[in-house]
């Protein structure tokens, strides 16, 4: 399966992109699955892990680690929010 | 019900007129601006970046405009929120909130900014004179939002 | 500050803008309208008529925002309030409070009204089909007011 | 000693006039004593008693019933407000 990931604001600067489809292996099933996988390509990746307070966001909707990731999602990562 | 993330800027006296306009069932009418201001967290701002996350920003607001319409009576809303580079003095946000009686109106509109503060994704980057920099999300904003929760 | 009693309308637009006008330390400007409805308790409003103790209402509410201004951070507001013959759909009352944060802004803001509406003297009388009749005074107005003492 | 009155709203209209400059006897010395001395004129006075809630200010400072009444002073009575 694949999963359209978007990355925001500091974590999109930290990694240099701001989105990518990405082809999962089969045990990637959720969020925590896919950030794990995302972690351990190593170098600037670990934006990911040291962001404060990381938010994701699974089709537009806040979700958690646990939330669960299919075919066809948008997975978006971010910093907390600070509009207003 | 108006929603709109928009670069360009807002005029207070035209969305409040235009969510009154031929009613005579409105009595109350609360709103709130936000602003850049030229100075935060110690250092000088010379202009803001405002980032959103496309399609969520809209459908975020939407969702605590809902809440809000769940928890008091509310008759109408209008929600704006600019995006793109800001002067300090520049309207960032607009929350109009009408309703028959002004408790509702001040909470519903409160409520709101306060949901929008921790929910809806938006980011801003500060150009001060050691360069610029992402705005830290504020624990006080956290609070803010959890008071409702009572 | 701006403190004004008047027969004329106001322009909420207009009154933030001259609060905002050439600042860049304003972060929130929080504001409400009240305006008259065509229904109270019940029975149509086919207009009303504010009369008040001239003299005594403007020093009044310029007690209430100092008040206001000992509890907030308050950089400026403006308060003004109709008298004379108002229709259903016109505006009575406009309080306006700039602040560097959003929380000072509402809180400041809702305090005026609130006090506003139990302090400051000012009185209602509707025609309704059955004749005049004098608003009476609402014991959610006290709560509202009292609420400020915690 | 002598003191302005004003009458307002539903008070005003229930006693027919605005206000009444008023030369006091010398028992009257607070806004209570102010209050029975009109009440003891009978007839539409008895408004005074009736209004429910009865406010007064005196000097345009909201005031009790045991507030000192001086010469020249403004007193005002008036139902509860009902303005915003």
């Amino acid at each position: 399966m694949s999963v359209h990931i978007l990355y925001f604001a500091g974590l999109r600067e930290a990694l240099g992109q701001t989105s990518e489809r990405l082809a999962l292996p089969g045990h990637v099933g959720s969020v925590g699955e896919l950030h794990a996988h995302l972690v351990a390509r190593g170098g600037a990746w670990q934006a990911l892990l040291t962001t404060k307070n990381l938010r994701v966001a699974v089709n537009q909707q806040m979700a958690a680690m646990r939330t669960p990731v299919a075919d066809g999602d948008e997975v978006a990562f971010f910093p907390p929010v600070t509009g207003g | 019900m108006k929603i709109s993330v928009q670069s360009e800027d807002f005029d207070l006296g035209a969305e409040c007129a235009a969510i009154s306009r031929g009613r005579k069932d409105i009595g109350a009418v609360a709103s709130f601006v936000g602003l850049v201001r030229d100075a935060n967290d110690g250092a000088g701002v010379a202009r803001m970046t405002l980032e959103h996350y496309a399609g969520m920003t809209e459908k975020s607001l939407a969702e605590i405009v809902e809440e809000a319409r769940g928890r008091w009576e509310v008759m109408d809303a209008t929600v704006i929120h600019r995006v793109g580079e800001l002067q300090p003095g520049d309207n960032i946000v607009l929350v109009v909130v009408a309703s028959a009686h002004r408790g509702d109106a001040f909470a519903a509109c409160e409520f709101i900014m306060d949901f929008l503060k921790t929910r809806a994704p938006f980011w801003k980057k500060e150009e001060t004179p050691e360069g610029g920099r992402w705005v830290d999300a504020r624990e006080s904003d956290d609070r803010a939002a959890e008071k409702w929760k009572e």
